[in-house]
């Protein structure tokens, strides 16, 4: 691998910045691997990282339908943040969050994560008992979160208004450590850092089927480039699992629903953080490129259109509108939308899957970019060991029958 | 905003509506002959199908009536709607994989 | 002399009306009907802005809305100010005030252009390869400088003073774009009688024929084309059926033939009235749509092709015809196509002079070249343009002549000039057809994509899908109307297109061999060159997509409206594939960019949400209650005294209605009356508890699981008839249990006769509590005995009270005696006031949301969201009594046999005593069952209710904790803030647990 | 007898132009089957209409279809308890739920040229005079909350709207009046 330094690029500018290699091979596909993760996003694209680099596993291919990143990895606010409250999913996120702390090393791939922290707004007594129930549980749990009135609140965020509000802001927690990062760098960084230590990316190719032994377990996958053999396949596909669990008659407890954002033409910098509130479904953060970037969100509707209604947009930008003012005057440059997989529990599915040698990694919702170092390094394991790492063991499919759900939405839910 | 045929009413915005998921999954008549298995299935699996989707839609803010509709989840076409406890149009069932 | 570079007379300006403006603090004039572009070019001011990353100088590259360079800050006032605006598309007013970007200290002197040195150092995409060293330095260092120098205007500070509007619509064809063919469609169309919008992104309607010349001779249906278009506009203002709306840009186009349409209403005007709104947010749903969006002209790609004084050829005619503007007095065209030559005819008829026309193709023999050549002027064709001259604008161009193979070859060719007008040739605006998921087509002949099969009822004329030629757009316009109308005789033909009115080329233009520093941009804002696509293409981001994120191609405010064919193009060229293979990137709204104020509208502050106050509000805020958001409704938390804490005022109302008597306003707990001669069956199917065996005139507490077994809700139901219950929910759950009821009895029990009516609103609920709750009310009470023996608790009686109907229950969420007094709401205030009176004598206290949950803590009675989240079973919170034993199933009773809910480990109600008894726990805090926690150490359970009891003087609390039943009498330690606090688990209920108080 | 008798007092309506405060009337939510429907439409003295989105008035009564086994009845508020009485006796025997609502909304008047305009500043419904003719009604959503509408003539409007939303209601339309007055 080309090693990328603030020396290499100065060199290479001697000579018009010639000389780079591909940042990955455009591989073709070979007739058999030892695994195969089917989905080329950051987390596919993490666990064939992952699965070379700490698993020793050597023939490793990376199967994508489209361009690598072209889901939900490219489409999605970069939030990054731990302080979920069940101890099941603080200790998911925060092993991510780990990563993320030192993945551009990790992969000599600046992912730009910026630990400029995650404020979570509160606006009645309610959300304040809620707030500070996951600020102790995540301390319990090592998971830095701290509550802010709202006066603290503002000197972190000058530009947002706390009173003469529909909902005045009662307070917040923060989590220092949460913050954001450059979701296409993470998918290169990943494909650039796998494709060195061997690892096949595949682009353009879709699957199609899988291939079955004579026990049932898994034994390969039917393309349009053609059949590819393996033992262990990992699918990590988001909105399309349930499409691809299906051709192996695994039916998922997953839904599809279109989920936007958009951006603003891009300002000087005057956003220091990420300041989200679940309570009027505000999600707002600045770019390393000065737009502001805006999380709308989902649909009422299951749907793999890639796009919304407007009264999803409006709603959003109503929210940021009320928390700030002075940005109705900023204009919408960008919208798009994704397909995001959701659980019954809102919480993922990193898992073992009823089909020997076929793991499954989904049910991120809204918020699986923040996990995907984590999320691909579990699933990495789960595949090399045939068995989960205890961070995800709880994270089945079973749970659902078995009632032991890991319940972030319910959690939270409001009545009185 | 879709526009939802109810079949009551005829064509309406969609915020006069609320999606009801998948529809013709019926609550098992005797939940103590279930399994777990078969509790859960009922419970939370679902076709999440890409392509002709049949479900359920309440026309809350209009006439409160819940019905079904044949909804491509490809291009968010409607193929049908009809009443509660009425098949598809036997014309696209086909088209329902 | 004032605007120097104004032509004598023509255009489409209002020349008997001046108005002044400044660019940076430069005084300057123009005229009413200016946009700031062209008033500025007419003062000879080029030099308009800086490039995001080289921070080059730059000017004004077009006149629409696909303007890449020319953006600047507007401040109306100090809090009136707008970034980023496209100086092409900002209509000038008097006192304007606009603002270059993204430079420092000046226009002129910019320091940020040390950037453009060391742009060898700095391709695209450098920063994922650098800035990781030491790692800490990313926060402190390399990304702040990164944002500082990203971004381009600065954000305004203050709150927008301005008000937006939005608006339904609905009409049987929405014509987007009013140029000829849209205006020929949306005529057509008109004729039929039918609902009509026609909108355009102009002031003025007419679209290209904006820019032709005032004596033009062309013809429309055999009138002159102005006169065509005047009278055609006069027609349509006149149709009661058709909606005119200029300065209104269709920026998204959603399912269903829903569209999104911006319109700006105040920003080209001296003076805004208070309240006028600055924008309109128009939501249309249309039968038809018929996009007649045009095309935009493509700029061509060759070095040194951003000096300012560079522009597109088309808008260069439009400066000259529409604004009477001179771009320059001695002008060259650059083309590669025959539609640019009218810009020099015209440009030359205005005295402008033509020093030479380089047409790159090996041949221009078409009318328009011809024509030029009859006018004089030099054509040279098979030759191009490989270097520019000039700093702060553009002062000769370097042409050199092709040779076989199309390379530049021989000597170079100095022409002095002071304007270089350029073209590509046209794209095709397929933006909103593409968003509508209509599917684009590559066509060869035009080396284009345009329209092909719609998803939606969509119909495109003219330009837009590649039909040129003012006769073709016309004929085309009124195609698409009738195919619109439901004329489905084979109208959709493409009608064929003028010769010479399209055609051009894609991509760089061949460039000499070497001089790596010379800069040929294909994105001019992100400052996107010709190499850093091939460097891209090197690093092996072949896809599109891949290419736009990882050069910024396309990304910039415009969003490729120049750039994206001529990046495609040279990345295709670059890995050798067709256009067509390496794809398109998906088109997305907005067309432009749409102001955040028009999407929130009305939605603000009081109209952000529905504030939903009871009938008692007035008289609480009269009494200077503070009140807290409970879902959407205004609850008073509690009634201070003057000066008195919240902590003082929640202990005096609490002890009144132990000692005396308090009131509380419970009405905005949601009702729902079952009615039917099965609603005793479909009770007992939805509720765990059992209705068969509650006497008409009862009522019992109820609890209603999700089917998966986890309390939705709660509240007390009361048997009213036979057949009749009036059920209460919780204020947060009324709509959601209502809708679970109706999806049983609708999809599930078809069988049941019953029929579900929300009363929420139709009774104002006045609970009266304590001891002397009885007294109080016996005054005002009629028909109803309210003796022990008459109406025990949880019974329900009929009667009046101050004269009008009432339901009385004898319910009690306080422990104490007392009755919930359901009256008619619109008498609730008045009810309210009378008891207040009436209870004078006794101490009647109001109280709020905060003492009552105080009270229903002591007397451990739970509230559904605080002290349950969406995964208690009854049995986890103590409430298994409550289950209708001889059920065979209720709703989420199944659910309740799977293992995880048999666990003795789940989380359980208790209370917990501290053993300091004025310690308040901390709401949330984590339980642990050992004194030292160890980092990783899972809590057990968790606070979920806490407060000080004026009762009992003491702190009392509740929490869940694992298998916490059983640990009663354990201490437990509680970690929140500071050192773990050891507390007691006791039961819940901390007072009067024999309920005498409530049966007295 | 008690010595205080109670006044009512509908909730907050904020005033603009195009809006007026109709009086308190006597509301029933009816459900049941079309000979339910008959009967109480002869009880109250309007016509029977069975078509969906459909209203019957008469006089100061009106049947409102509001779905396939639900209409609202209004009448004077005076005529409430007497009223009440009347309906119960005729549709005694019958299957039916006869819900007094009376209280639960207030009922606003929406009238002038641009009624329909006003109303689709937070309404989405196609309120053209060919969409939405005078005697059609229905529920519907007006911003954020949920209304019944119904065309009483070709520019004038009857909405009933919960008691709670008025406020709301009633202070969009005047936001929004104020620059149709312009």
């Amino acid at each position: 691998m080309q090693r990328f330094s603030g020396l290499t690029l100065l060199r290479r500018g001697l000579s018009g910045q010639r000389g780079w290699q591909p940042q990955w091979r455009r591989a073709e596909p070979k007739p058999s691997y030892d695994a195969i993760i089917v989905g080329g996003g950051g987390h596919g694209l993490g666990a064939a990282y992952y699965l070379a680099k700490e698993h020793g596993l050597r023939r490793i291919a990376v199967v994508e339908k489209g361009w690598i990143g072209g889901g939900n990895t490219g489409r999605n606010t970069t939030i990054i943040r731990s302080n979920y409250l069940f101890d099941e999913s603080a200790a998911l996120y925060d092993h991510s969050v780990k990563l993320w702390e030192t993945l551009s090393q990790e992969l000599n791939y600046n992912v730009m994560f910026s630990q400029r922290g995650v404020m979570m707004l509160a606006h009645t007594v309610h959300d304040v008992q809620v707030s500070k129930r996951h600020i102790y549980a995540n301390r319990a749990n090592g998971v830095d979160n701290e509550w802010l009135s709202p006066d603290e609140a503002r000197r972190i965020c000058p530009l947002l208004k706390v009173d003469d509000i529909r909902f005045p802001v009662m307070g917040a927690a923060f989590q220092a450590r949460g913050g954001t990062a450059r979701h296409d760098a993470v998918a290169w960084g990943f494909a650039r850092a796998a494709d060195a230590l061997g690892v096949d990316i595949i682009e353009n190719c879709e699957v199609t089927g899988f291939l079955r032994d004579s026990n049932g377990a898994v034994a390969g996958i039917e393309t349009s480039r053609g059949v590819i053999r393996a033992p262990r396949i990992g699918v990590s596909a988001a909105g399309h699992t349930s499409v691809l669990l299906r051709m192996v008659d695994v039916r998922m407890p997953l839904e599809s629903y279109p989920l936007q954002a958009l951006v603003s033409e891009p300002v000087k910098p005057i956003f220091p953080c990420v300041v989200m509130s679940n309570t009027i479904h505000a999600y707002i953060s600045q770019s390393d490129k000065g737009e502001m970037v805006i999380g709308a969100g989902t649909d009422a509707y299951t749907s793999y259109t890639q796009r919304g209604g407007l009264h999803i947009s409006r709603h959003a930008l109503e929210a940021i509108c009320e928390l700030f003012p002075m940005f109705r005057r900023l204009r919408m440059m960008r919208a798009w939308g994704g397909i995001v997989d959701v659980t019954p529990d809102r919480s993922p599915i990193i898992a073992k899957t009823p089909v020997p040698g076929l793991y499954v990694n989904c049910g991120w919702g809204t918020g699986g970019f923040k996990a995907t170092p984590g999320a691909a390094n579990l699933l990495a394991w789960t595949i090399a060991h045939d068995d989960p790492h205890p961070i995800n063991a709880p994270f089945t499919i079973e749970r659902f029958r078995d009632g032991e759900l890991i319940d972030e939405a319910a959690a939270a839910a409001v009545a009185h | 905003m879709l526009l939802i045929n109810c079949p009551y009413c005829g064509e309406r915005p969609e915020p006069e509506f609320v999606y009801g998921g998948q529809a013709h999954i019926a609550r098992p008549t005797d939940p103590r002959a279930c399994s777990d298995q078969q509790w859960a299935d009922y419970l939370y699996l679902r076709d999440n199908v890409k392509g002709v989707h049949n479900e359920r839609w309440r026309h809350t803010h209009g006439c409160g009536r819940f019905f079904n509709a044949l909804r491509d989840t490809t291009t968010d076409r409607f193929l049908a709607t009809y009443e509660v406890g009425h098949e598809p149009p036997a014309t696209l069932k086909g088209a329902h994989s | 002399m004032s605007q120097p570079w104004r032509t004598p007379a023509g255009g489409r300006i209002n020349r008997h009306r001046e108005l002044r403006f400044t660019f940076d603090g430069r005084e300057l004039t123009g005229y009413e009907g200016d946009t700031l572009a062209s008033a500025l070019l007419a003062n000879g001011v080029h030099l308009v802005g800086r490039s995001f990353k080289y921070h080059r100088p730059r000017g004004i590259l077009s006149a629409g809305p696909e303007e890449p360079n020319a953006i600047v800050t507007v401040r109306r006032d100090a809090a009136r100010v707008t970034p980023d605006l496209r100086a092409t598309e900002v209509p000038l007013y008097a006192g304007l005030d606009a603002i270059s970007q993204n430079r420092w200290p000046s226009l002129g002197v910019d320091v940020g252009a040390i950037n453009n040195l060391l742009s060898p150092f700095i391709p695209a995409g450098f920063y994922y390869k650098t800035f990781m060293w030491p790692r800490g330095a990313w926060r402190s260092l390399y990304e702040p400088k990164i944002r500082a120098a990203a971004g381009l205007g600065r954000a305004p500070e203050q709150p927008d003073p301005d008000t937006y509007a939005t608006r339904f619509a609905h009409c049987d064809v929405l014509v987007v774009g009013a140029g000829p063919a849209g205006i020929a469609a949306a005529r057509a169309s008109a004729k039929r009688g039918v609902r009509v919008i026609l909108c355009d992104e102009q002031p003025q309607f007419g679209g290209s024929l904006l820019a032709e010349p005032s004596a033009s001779t062309a013809l429309i249906e055999g009138q002159p084309a102005e006169q065509w278009l005047s009278a055609s506009l006069k027609e349509l203002a006149s149709l009661p059926e058709v909606t005119l709306l200029s300065r209104t840009t269709a920026f998204g186009y959603f399912p269903h033939n829903f569209v999104g349409l911006s319109e700006r209403l105040t920003d080209h005007l001296d003076s805004v009235r208070p309240g006028q709104p600055r924008e309109r947010l128009w939501q249309v749903r249309a039968k038809e749509v018929i996009l007649a969006t045009g095309a935009l002209e493509r700029p061509l790609v060759f070095p040194g092709n951003d000096r300012p004084g560079i522009l597109l050829a088309g808008a260069a005619r439009t400066y000259l015809n529409q604004y009477g503007v001179m771009p320059g007095r001695r002008a060259v065209l650059l083309t590669a196509c025959d539609a640019a030559y009218r810009a020099a005819l015209d440009l030359r008829s205005a005295g402008v002079e033509i020093a030479a026309i380089i047409d790159v193709r090996e041949r221009a023999d078409g009318a328009l070249p011809e024509a030029a050549r009859r006018a004089g002027l030099t054509v040279h064709s098979n030759a191009t343009v490989v270097g520019t001259v000039g700093s702060q604008r553009v002062k000769a161009i370097r042409v050199a002549r092709l040779d076989g193979s199309g390379a530049p070859q021989g000597s170079i060719e100095r022409i002095a000039c002071d304007a270089l007008l350029m073209s590509a040739g046209y794209t095709p605006s397929v933006h909103l057809f593409s968003q509508s998921r209509g599917k684009l087509v590559w066509n060869d002949a035009q080396q284009t994509f345009l329209p092909g099969e719609p998803a939606e009822r969509t119909h495109c004329a003219g330009a837009c899908r590649g039909v040129f030629g003012l006769a073709a757009a016309i004929e085309d316009g009124r195609g698409a109307a009738a195919r619109a109308g439901g004329d489905v005789s084979g109208s959709s033909k493409m009608p064929e297109p003028a010769a010479g009115e399209f055609g051009g080329i894609l991509g760089a233009l061949p460039q000499p061999a070497g001089k790596p520093v010379v800069k040929a941009f294909v994105d001019w804002q992100n400052d996107v060159t010709s190499k850093d696509l091939a460097l891209a293409a090197r690093e092996g981001f072949r896809s599109i997509e891949h290419v736009k994120r990882y050069t910024t191609t396309g990304m910039a405010t415009d969003q490729g409206k120049t750039s994206n064919l001529n990046a495609l193009a040279i990345v295709a060229g670059e890995i050798g594939k067709r256009i067509p293979e390496v794809g398109l990137t998906t088109f997305r709204m907005p067309y432009t960019p749409v102001t955040f104020g028009s999407f929130a509208a009305y939605t603000r502050g009081e109209l952000f949400d529905p504030v939903r106050t009871t009938p008692t509000h007035e008289w609480a805020v009269r009494r200077g209650a503070v009140f807290e958001d409970v879902g959407l409704w205004k609850r008073a938390r509690y009634f201070p005294r003057k000066d008195e804490s919240m902590h003082a005022a929640v202990q005096r109302e609490c002890l009144a209605v132990r000692n005396g008597c308090g009131m509380f306003d419970a009405s905005t707990l949601g009702k729902i009356e079952v009615v039917g001669k099965d609603a005793v069956t479909f009770m007992n199917r939805l509720y765990i508890n059992s209705w068969s065996n509650l006497a008409v005139g009862r009522c019992r507490y109820g609890i209603l699981l999700r089917d998966d077994g986890f309390i939705m809700d709660d509240g007390v139901v009361a048997r009213i008839a036979e057949d009749r219950f009036h059920v209460t929910t919780t204020t947060g759950g009324a709509a959601a249990v209502l809708g679970m009821m109706e999806d049983f009895l609708q999809t599930e029990w078809r069988d049941l006769q019953v029929w579900l009516t929300s009363t929420s609103e139709q009774w104002s609920v006045i609970a009266v509590q304590g001891p002397k709750s009885r007294e109080v009310i016996a005054g005002l009470v009629e028909g109803v005995d309210l003796s022990n023996a008459a109406l025990a608790h949880m019974g329900v009686a009929h009667g009046r009270i101050c004269g009008v109907p009432m339901r009385l229950f004898r319910v009690s969420f306080t422990g104490e005696l007392g009755f919930e007094i359901n009256v008619p709401a619109d008498y609730g205030q008045s009810v309210w006031e009378a008891i207040y009176a009436a209870g004078q004598a006794h101490g009647i206290t109001p109280y709020g949301t905060e003492a009552m949950h105080v009270l229903r803590a002591e007397k451990g009675f739970i509230i559904v969201g605080q002290d349950t989240d969406g995964t208690v079973t009854p049995h986890d919170a103590g409430l298994a009594w409550a289950i209708g034993k001889s059920k065979s199933d209720f709703v989420g009773k199944r659910a309740l046999e799977r293992p995880a809910m048999q666990s003795i480990e789940r989380k359980q109600l208790v209370g917990l005593l501290t053993g300091a008894p004025h310690v308040v726990l901390e709401e949330g805090a984590q339980l642990i069952a050992s004194a030292q926690h160890r980092l990783g150490e899972r809590p057990i359970g968790h606070v979920t209710s806490s407060y000080y009891s004026a009762t009992l003087g003491r702190s009392i609390a509740m929490a869940m904790v694992r298998g916490g039943r059983a640990r009663q009498g354990e201490t437990l330690y509680v970690l929140a803030d500071g050192q773990p606090v050891p507390v007691q688990v006791t039961s819940p209920v901390f007072y009067d647990p024999q309920g005498t108080r409530l049966n007295a | 007898m008690p010595n205080a008798i109670a006044t009512r007092q509908g909730p907050y309506v904020a005033p603009s132009a195009l809006v007026r405060v109709l009086p308190h009337a006597a509301r029933w939510v009816l459900r049941g089957d079309s000979s339910v429907m008959a009967t109480a439409a002869s009880t109250l003295g309007v016509p029977f209409v069975e078509r969906p989105c459909q209203a019957a008035a008469q006089s100061d009564c009106a049947a409102l279809w509001l779905g396939p086994d639900e209409r609202l009845l209004i009448a004077p508020a005076d005529a409430q308890s007497e009223l009440a009485a009347r309906l119960q006796t005729a549709l005694a025997g019958q299957p039916h739920s006869l819900v007094e609502v009376s209280h639960r909304q207030v009922a606003l008047e929406i009238a002038g040229e641009h009624a329909a305009v006003l109303l689709n500043s937070g309404c989405p419904l196609d309120l053209h005079v060919s969409a939405f003719p005078a005697g059609m009604c229905t529920r519907t959503m007006f911003a954020k909350t949920e209304i019944v509408l119904w065309r009483t003539a070709e520019q004038r409007f009857h909405v009933e709207v919960w008691r709670s939303f008025a406020a709301y209601l009633s202070k969009y339309l005047a936001l929004a009046a104020g620059e149709l007055a312009a």
